[in-house]
């Protein structure tokens, strides 16, 4: 059993209806390219292009993902 | 300790000058550099907007900022170097960002001020959304 | 008019935010600058620096701002420019020096205030006489 | 007869002793280099290298000085 905590944040968490979500998957691997594809198709998001993901608040990291893994969908950033 | 760089709403002038007022007692500064950055009333075919939202992904953002923070005291001369960013509304002609860096000398303060501000723009995880007076929005993107 | 850019003793930070929020009501601005010069209790020898006395030949010195002023309207796409030195006693720690510039964008107010600085110290006849604590004094001299 | 307004700043004023002085000079010509001389001789200047003079609130102007003109000793700026 494995627990994956997602957040969307600015344009993504408006096409997703939701800041963050808990999945709770059967699952014995789960990598990252997988959930992102998983979620794009799920929620229909159009900018696919721009997401950047982070693990546990650090972008680039890849591979699998492992149970309490903290995973962000970021689109451009806009501070400042 | 995730809201350190983040106030709710507009950044106030006296904010500003309170900061200032605080470093009346380090004698070694000789020169401050502060950027401020203001909401303007940007048109979009016929629509104006009327203020920006802005959201944070803090967690991290607080870790982004912390590590560009210490990158500009390990590049630059710094005596000191406050950051804040607005999250929540903040509407036209209002206060969303104020980054202020001192140092002995003017090169210093400036050079580390304009890292700070252009590495935060680029590294860190806020979204602005801009809010027409229509009340339709965009997402805004940094150019 | 002569003293349209000076300011009797030190500039205060109320000052500095009452000029900020003067700009809240132009929402075609997106980035302020700003520079504060501070006097540093700098040491020669064994004395230290306990104030710096300013005095100007007024009349060149606002003739020269108005026209370094002008160049930077010509050279950048600047929304407002704001100016103010002190004459007399500044304090270790006091502010003497501002420059306030306002645009659209960030690079055209930043390049703006470091044009204006640079040349106001270059060009500008102020002098300051640096006093030290035991009441000795030295000519200060621009590096 | 001529008159000329010199006015003295920072550490010049300082050696000379005062911020202005009125010249009335019965000459038919006086120029800058002559004034210049006289000047540092009479208050034993020093630093006489980094002197600027200005001529009606203008650097860089030189030649003969007429009736009324205000010419002031600068040392180096160190404003800001």
């Amino acid at each position: 059993m494995m627990t994956i905590t997602i957040k969307y944040f600015g344009v993504i968490a408006e096409e997703t209806g939701k800041d963050e979500e808990i999945l709770r998957l059967d699952v014995q691997e789960y990598d990252l390219e997988t959930l992102k594809k998983d979620c794009i198709s799920k929620y229909k998001i159009t900018d696919t292009q721009s997401i950047q993901i982070a693990i546990n608040q650090t972008i680039g990291t890849s591979g699998v993902l492992k149970s309490g893994d903290e995973v962000a969908f970021l689109p451009p950033f806009s501070g400042g | 300790m995730s809201d350190k760089y983040f106030i709710q709403g507009p950044i106030s002038p006296v904010k500003i000058s309170n900061s200032i007022a605080k470093h009346q007692s380090k004698t070694n500064i000789g020169a401050h550099s502060i950027f401020l950055g203001q909401v303007r009333a940007d048109k979009t075919d016929d629509r104006t907007v009327a203020a920006i939202e802005y959201t944070a992904y803090q967690e991290m953002a607080v870790k982004e900022i912390d590590i560009i923070r210490e990158e500009a005291f390990e590049t630059f001369d710094l005596t000191c170097a406050h950051i804040y960013h607005s999250l929540g509304i903040v509407n036209t002609g209002e206060l969303c960002f104020f980054v202020f860096t001192s140092s002995a000398h003017r090169q210093a303060a400036r050079e580390a001020n304009q890292f700070l501000v252009d590495q935060i723009k680029e590294r860190v995880p806020v979204f602005g959304k801009e809010i027409f007076e229509d009340e339709t929005h965009q997402w805004k993107v940094n150019r």
